[in-house]
């Protein structure tokens, strides 16, 4: 089966010798079975990362292994996975069936092996009424699951994903996640998927790699990734509402004071200044009297079931999840009841986590 | 999971290989070699026209050619642009080529809009019927044209080439451009109605900046083929009226074959076309080439 | 229902509006192309040559009657049908090989395919002259180049022979409409997405099987354009012809065309009537290959509308 | 209106031009670019002498030309008066009902035989030559010292011509070349073969009879030039034109060529490798005869649709003046169009050739133009390169010839 | 000021003369300064009924009124309004400025004026210093800038946006999102926003049109949508994770039971069958002996500060929201606790609200 691992993993486009390298200096494992994604904002090396283990872009230096042994002057066509592009890369000019079944005429597998394998996967994921249409006849949702049926029937020892949700709208992505997860569930081959969407990325893995800039930030399951993010950053990019994350100065001991308002919070640390995260679902508000408020409510964005309130202290915006249609109304001064949440602190110069 | 297909790296397998991407270089050697041997393929002709205007002929027609830089002369050059029997003609080239391009411009893009933007029934068949025009061998029209232009005093006279030369081309010029107007994203159009824009409006100052490169790329097409061509000028004019292929290619008669001046002559005729084509190569090869594909 | 009629009232501003803007150029070309057109059909239903005196029976189809079976016509027809593969097919195809070769990155490959645009610019007389100074018999540079090379003892008489003419004529025109096909196909490339290339790469698709699979099946519109212009292109070539064989469509008429056999026939032979003919004929020969290829693309145009 | 009617109708109607008394008016002319005197000074002398103004006078191409009167007639545009023409134009567009015929008190009496045929056909005169001119043969005297041949005098019989030819080609340069790259080329070389082997094209009744034994032996003692003894240039199967041939003796790439009177001063003129020192030129040697010739006289006509056709004739008449066609003898090189110019010795102190033209007349020297000469030609050609390229017999060839000229014989003549 | 009345308005796209209509007769009234979303999945006839009010389709048959006048014979150039599009519809031969100013020029507004208002809009948007760029050489967020200043500019009586925001990706929409409702809020002017995203119109709107298949499913505020749907499409489209949907049968006198699960719930009705909703928020989960259960957990979507939880019931899935990194696993058997979840009950046939 599948194990991948990247050693010390660098590239540099040509022509583009001055700047950064596109992926920097990257090593981790992904074990065989995993679901792994690769999590970071647009441009910081995922697709690259994801097209190297892919064959697809040659490595600058460092190694790739699969299963031990080193691939990466194996030609794509030659290893043995899998790729769903998020634009589909279906083949225009064949129908739904030739589509599916290229793959494995390339690999030269029989004829009736293909004919039953392409069956197996359409039915899978319920596209066998359009195995005779072309592509573009199809809607967006469909694509994708022919772009899956694709991956499926060759059977590979690993999946690769590259944002094969971003496409689709609001409802079709969340089904199709859970199909996903349904799926490897099933297959259980090793699986990496690159995203910028935190949420796919919390939802659907075993682990997730989240990366800036070409570097890695955090490698680890989405609790940990989610309760312990190693910088700022990653505290930053994973969780919606986003954290809040505030400039603190140290007012005493183990107390610090966030500028421009009356909040503090108590953290068993030294440094003189520090930038403190709160999670907006674990806080709470209370109405207070303009004395003792911490700040005065902004925007209300109701959710349904919940609703963001932003609260504007001064200095910085706050925000706070409330369950249901707030209260709260625009205007209104209050106070931030941060009694219930995790602290997160992070090093002002370097992001890094301070905390446990 | 299928482990028939698993990866492989046969006997290299644990030996380390040096880093550094892997050897890919005879492809590109080879590449290299092939678009050589094509720039060469391409440009060579010309070149050695070029130098046959450059060298006496003497030098050229030998075993070996001559091709000593201290032979290279002006002469036949400052002779031709100095002869009025060549420079009217070439006058009247460039007056042919400019005055149709815009004609065919100002007729055509107005005519293409309309086609671009009002879709009525028959419109593709009105389209491919513009694109048939090509298909007429204009030695059919040779005789009734110039008839024609007879009875209306033209014949052996610009303006009657100019007509002449707007029939024809005006058909390619609309069918290039209903490609391009049909491009500009609809939306843009209803951005400028909300705007305030009325159809004129919106077609002179939304649809006529946007297709740009596609305007100039066919109006290069439209002077070009106006510029170049050779039968109809032939038929159509005698003296006063004849352009710079007739004159070119009339440097093979029966008592005149002169191959140097028919060189520096044909040097003189396609330069103008090649400048005006390398300075607009981009909107060419983005417009003019895309335009028909998506047409 | 006051509502209806003035939707109506502004669809027929619409439609004014439109019209306006297409009739002066539908207008010149009706009327510019109208009446020669009408006046060759004319012509071609009579016995008119002029050398024949004054009399000039209208004779119906008579002459089209008589082009069925005159074996010049079928030698003609022969020499187009032979020009007309080679540049159409063989143009294409190079054309397709060279737009592969192009769209590859490499440095230097704008200023490639700036110089691709040479050729086309080369007015078609200025061709002629161009390809007679290096394949002439005696003082052209072909023969020097052979020569030089070993790769013949003896000057090769390009423009002597018909059928070597004929080749020397292929050649000529393929130099000079390769660039715009290779335009249309590199065009055609940009067009395909560069992710079905990886997909075929990691669904194990070698070099050529990509392109034999994946890059030929995604031109066919453009193939499909450039079969149908250069078809109308190579079926009416005159002016290359007449410049490279001194207006003769020699030696031993090898390189007559049909269009150029039209051309003889009226200019030279001053038969009107059979010349009109002659070149109506070779229109709807245009027309007919075209409508082939349109059938083709028509499918095409189909599925694309289709689609929207 | 039934485009039938109209035409050539009034070709056949109305009256041969007589000369007008004073004619006066504008003409304009179209000739062919071979004379450059008319633009120099013969116009501005012909408006002093008759007070007629030359509105235009336009040189074109020869091989333009024929394109141009096409269109112009069939068009019936008047707004030319004066055209060239040569035998087969004469032929041609006299017999289309497109040239002005002429009253013979039109005609000077003293025109040469050849020179008037270049603007008759079947008795009728369409015009008055501006010149004359024959095909002798040319050769280089030093390239036949190098070749240990004597210098001075020409190949009097074929097989002399053959063995000098041979010993005339060596390497790279062959002892002979000609035009035959076009269909009119093509003609004119089968013609003087097939005079010089005493045949002839048509009999009275112009019946085709080229392909008489003497035509079969004198095309393939022709082939046999380029494929047995090797002494023809092959490049000739691709000249298309005399001035190409011209050239490619004055520039020394062969030993003798037959051409027209020009090619003696392009022989003598710059850029050449030869003088009239070096020049050599004598008639052309004969097969069963001693010598034979082929006429490429020339001539204008007037457009029958001309609004001042007598103007235009004053203007032909003008041509054939004396002081006219001296002056064509000695600044241009061509031969005269009437006797006493050509037996006028400082005619011949000008141009020397003139003495081989004066021998010439004692030979057969034709030209057969005919309205059926264009199609004609290209039907030769065909037949002639294939002849010449070995695809089919001499014989084969003028059978075939034969009975496609027949046909064409039949079709113009209404027989 | 500004309000928009529609009198069954219906819309048929001529070519299209077999199908239902693109928009079928719709009534309703958008209150002078109202925030009113359109929402409804693709192809309902959103962007149609946007274009009609706009002036950029005909009306087939009813009328439109703009404060009790009727505009359907006004051309769009003639209505005093703004329209912002999915696509920008930025002049790309334009640069910023030109593109503000242009809708100023055409309605003759004096040069100083226009340079007034421009800098205004831009100032307000934050992209002055790109007021000389051409479009092309913006990113996506500014580009949405823009296309936002070239409305504000134009200082219209009513704002039309369709989907302004499905190109930006998620933090950049979330942004805008917030900047929009801060805009409106400043600005006052009746506006009409389309939308497929139901999260957008619950934050954004003061009221809500959802629509499916041309037709007015229904019109209220964010609360009533959320609340009472009034059809079991609002039901499902609207909130998320998607409401529970499940067919119940009578089991007794006002109780109905979920076919295949030991799942019921009380309800005052008579029909023999009924759809019943239930928000995944509202509902909880216990651990349960596999006797009492009511299904198995299938799926567990973390998203950090909830999980969602997918339960199979047997004849159906069943999501649940809870909160934090859930406790249960995969293969778990569970019961899902109802009792604190608001009950929606739906007709089967016609699928109109029952309940309250
Ligand atoms: N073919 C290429 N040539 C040069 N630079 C490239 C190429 N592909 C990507 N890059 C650069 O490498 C960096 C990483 O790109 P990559 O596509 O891996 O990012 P990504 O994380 O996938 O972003 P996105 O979410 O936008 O897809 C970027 O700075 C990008 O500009
Ligand atoms: N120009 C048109 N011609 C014909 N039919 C059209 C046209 N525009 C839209 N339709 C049809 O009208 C219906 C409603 O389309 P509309 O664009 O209003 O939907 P929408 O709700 O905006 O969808 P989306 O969210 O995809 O933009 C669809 O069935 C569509 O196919
Ligand atoms: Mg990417
Ligand atoms: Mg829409």
């Amino acid at each position: 089966m599948a194990e991948i691992e990247l050693v010390n993993v660098q590239k540099t486009y040509p022509g583009r010798k001055e700047g950064p390298p596109a992926v920097d200096d990257l090593s981790y494992t992904i074990g065989d079975g995993q679901f792994v994604s690769l999590l970071g904002p647009s441009g910081c090396g995922k697709s690259t990362t994801l097209n190297m283990i892919a064959g697809l872009e040659d490595v600058t230096s460092g190694e790739i292994l699969i299963d031990g042994q080193r691939v990466d002057d194996l030609d794509a066509d030659k290893r043995d996975l899998a790729f769903v592009f998020q634009d589909y890369a279906l083949y225009p000019h064949m129908n739904v069936y030739e589509n599916i079944a290229f793959g494995l005429r390339m690999r030269k597998v029989p004829k009736p092996e293909i004919d039953q394998r392409v069956h197996d996967a359409a039915r899978r994921l319920d596209i066998e009424h359009v195995l005779r249409d072309k592509p573009r006849r199809l809607s967006g949702g469909q694509r994708q699951r022919v772009a899956l049926a694709r991956a499926i029937a060759r059977r590979p020892a690993v999946f690769l994903f590259d944002e094969p949700l971003s496409n689709l709208d609001a409802l079709l992505r969340d089904q199709t996640r859970s199909e996903l997860k349904l799926l490897h569930a099933e297959l259980g081959a090793t699986s990496v998927y690159v995203t910028h969407d935190q949420e796919e990325a919390m939802t659907l893995s075993d682990r997730i790699v989240v990366m800036s800039r070409g570097k890695l930030e955090q490698y680890g399951t989405p609790y940990e990734i989610y309760h312990r993010p190693a910088t700022d950053f990653v505290a930053s990019f994973v969780g919606k509402p986003r954290m809040n994350l505030l400039p603190a100065r140290r007012g005493g001991a183990g107390r610090y004071d966030v500028a421009g308002s009356g909040l503090g919070v108590e953290l068993p640390l030294s440094q003189p200044e520090v930038r403190v995260g709160l999670r907006p679902e674990e806080c709470a508000l209370r109405d207070a009297a303009p004395g003792e408020a911490h700040g005065t409510v902004k925007v209300i964005e109701p959710l349904g079931n919940a609703s963001d309130v932003i609260v504007d202290l001064g200095q910085a915006l706050f925000t706070v999840r409330v369950p249901g249609f707030s209260s709260v109304r625009v205007g209104d001064t209050v106070q931030v009841d941060t009694s219930s949440a995790r602290l997160h602190a992070f090093d002002v110069a370097t992001g890094r986590r301070l905390v446990d | 999971m299928s482990a028939t297909t698993a990866p492989r790296v046969d006997t290299s397998a644990g030996s380390p290989r040096p880093p550094g991407p892997r050897p890919r270089r005879l492809g590109t050697v080879g590449h290299r070699v092939l678009v050589a041997l094509l720039l060469v393929y391409l440009l060579a002709p010309f070149v050695w026209m070029l130098v046959y205007s450059l060298y006496p002929s003497s030098a050229l027609q030998q075993a070996r050619p001559d091709l000593d830089p201290s032979l290279l002369t002006g002469a036949s050059y400052a002779r031709l642009l100095s002869d009025t029997s060549f420079l009217v003609p070439m006058a009247n080239s460039a007056v042919v080529g400019i005055s149709t391009t815009i004609i065919c411009m100002v007729l055509g893009s107005a005519c293409a809009y309309a086609f671009a933007r009002y879709r009525f029934r028959g419109r593709s068949t009105l389209l491919l019927g513009m694109l048939t025009v090509q298909a007429i061998p204009v030695i059919v029209l040779a005789v009734p044209l110039f008839i024609l232009l007879r009875a209306f005093g033209l014949y052996d006279r610009l303006p009657g080439l100019i007509v002449t030369y707007t029939a024809f081309i005006l058909p390619l010029v609309v069918w290039m451009l209903v490609g391009f107007f049909d491009e500009i994203p609809p939306s843009l159009e209803r951005a400028a109605r909300i705007d305030g824009c009325n159809r004129l409006q919106i077609m002179v100052k939304i649809a006529f900046p946007l297709a740009a490169p596609g305007l100039a790329a066919t109006a290069i097409l439209a002077f070009i083929t106006s510029w170049s061509d050779f039968f109809l000028a032939k038929v159509l004019t005698s003296t006063s009226a004849s352009t710079l292929p007739v004159k070119t290619a009339a440097f093979q008669g029966l008592f005149a074959m002169d191959y140097t001046s028919a060189a520096t002559a044909g040097v003189i005729t396609a330069v103008p076309v090649l400048v005006l084509a390398l300075v607009a190569q981009k909107w060419i090869i983005r417009g003019l080439v895309e335009g028909a594909v998506k047409g | 229902m006051s509502t209806v009629s003035r939707a109506d009232l502004r669809r027929r501003r619409d439609l004014r509006f439109g019209v306006g803007l297409s009739l002066p150029a539908v207008a010149v070309v009706v009327l510019l192309l109208g009446y020669p057109m009408g006046y060759a059909l004319y012509m071609s239903g009579f016995s008119w040559n002029d050398k024949l005196g004054s009399y000039h029976p209208f004779v119906g189809l008579g002459n089209y009657r008589d082009l069925l079976v005159d074996p010049a016509v079928h030698r003609a027809m022969g020499r187009t049908l032979y020009f007309s593969v080679f540049t159409v097919l063989g143009g294409v195809a190079l054309a397709v090989l060279i737009a592969v070769l192009l769209n590859v990155e490499f440095r230097g490959r704008t200023l490639v395919r700036v110089l691709l645009l040479v050729p086309w610019a080369v007015p078609p007389v200025v061709n002629g002259i161009m390809w007679k100074l290096i394949f002439d018999g005696s003082s052209g540079i072909m023969n020097t180049i052979l020569l030089g090379t070993g790769l013949v003892d003896e000057r090769v008489q390009w423009l002597a022979d018909p059928g070597l003419t004929m080749n020397v004529l292929v050649f000529a025109e393929l130099w000079k409409l390769l660039p715009f096909l290779c335009l249309l196909m590199l065009a055609g490339l940009q067009g395909i997405p560069t992710n079905i290339y990886k997909a075929a790469r990691i669904d194990g698709a070698n070099g050529w099987q990509r392109f034999r699979r994946i890059t030929l099946p995604n031109l066919r519109g453009p193939i499909m354009f450039a079969l149908i212009v250069q078809s109308m292109w190579s079926l009416k070539v005159f002016d290359t012809i007449y410049v490279l064989t001194g207006g003769s469509g020699g030696p031993a008429e090898g390189t007559t065309t049909i269009n150029f056999l039209a051309y003889l026939t009226t200019f030279s032979n001053l038969d009107r009537g059979y010349g009109a003919s002659l070149a109506v004929a070779a229109m709807v020969l245009i027309v007919l290959v075209t409508l082939m290829w349109v059938l083709l693309l028509g499918r095409r145009r189909e599925d694309r509308e289709e689609a929207r | 209106n039934d485009p039938a009617s109209s035409g050539a109708s009034g070709g056949t109607s109305e009256a041969p031009l007589k000369p007008g008394s004073a004619p006066s008016g504008e003409i304009t002319i179209v000739d062919d670019n071979t004379n450059k005197l008319f633009q120099s000074s013969t116009i501005a002398a012909f408006e002093a002498a008759t007070g007629i103004k030359v509105k235009s006078y336009s040189q074109g191409n020869f091989n333009d030309l024929h394109d141009r009167y096409a269109t112009l007639f069939a068009a019936q545009d008047s707004s030319v008066d004066v055209v060239m023409t040569w035998a087969g134009w004469s032929a041609e567009f006299g017999q289309a009902g497109w040239l002005q015929e002429l009253d013979t008190s039109a005609v000077p009496t003293d025109l040469i035989k050849p020179a008037l045929d270049a603007v008759s056909w079947q008795g009728k005169v369409y015009g008055l030559p501006k010149f004359s001119s024959v095909q002798t043969m040319f050769w280089s005297k030093p390239l036949f010292e190098q070749a240990g041949v004597d210098p001075s005098a020409a190949p009097a019989t074929w097989d002399e011509f053959v063995s000098t030819a041979k010993s005339l080609t060596s390497g790279d340069r062959y002892g002979y070349a000609c035009d035959i790259g076009n269909a009119a080329g093509a003609y004119q070389n089968f013609l003087r073969v097939l005079l010089l082997n005493g045949g002839d094209m048509y009999d009275a009744d112009y019946k085709p009879i080229f392909n008489s034994e003497q035509g079969v032996q004198a095309l393939s003692n022709f082939v046999d030039l380029l494929q047995v003894h090797k002494v023809m240039d092959p490049s000739s199967l691709q000249i298309t034109n005399a001035s190409d041939l011209g050239d490619l003796f004055a520039k020394g790439g062969t030993g003798m060529v037959f051409n027209w009177p020009f090619q003696y001063a392009v022989a003598t003129g710059s850029g050449s490798k030869l003088d009239a020192s070096t020049v050599g030129n004598g008639l052309i040697p004969g097969m069963s005869v001693r010598s034979a010739s082929i006429d490429g006289s020339e001539g204008f006509a007037i457009n029958k649709f001309s609004k001042n056709k007598e103007a235009a004739l004053a203007w032909l008449q003008f041509v054939a003046t004396e002081g006219v066609q001296k002056q064509i003898v000695s600044q241009e090189g061509w031969f005269p169009v009437s006797e006493p110019v050509l037996t006028d010795p400082a005619s011949v102190k000008a141009l020397p050739v003139l003495t081989t033209y004066q021998e010439s007349t004692q030979y057969a020297t034709k030209r057969w133009g005919t309205p059926w000469s264009s199609e004609l030609d290209q039907l030769m050609s065909v037949q002639i390169i294939n002849a010449m390229n070995k695809k089919t017999t001499p014989k084969e060839a003028l059978d075939t010839l034969a009975t496609q000229t027949q046909a064409l014989v039949d079709k113009y003549l209404k027989r």
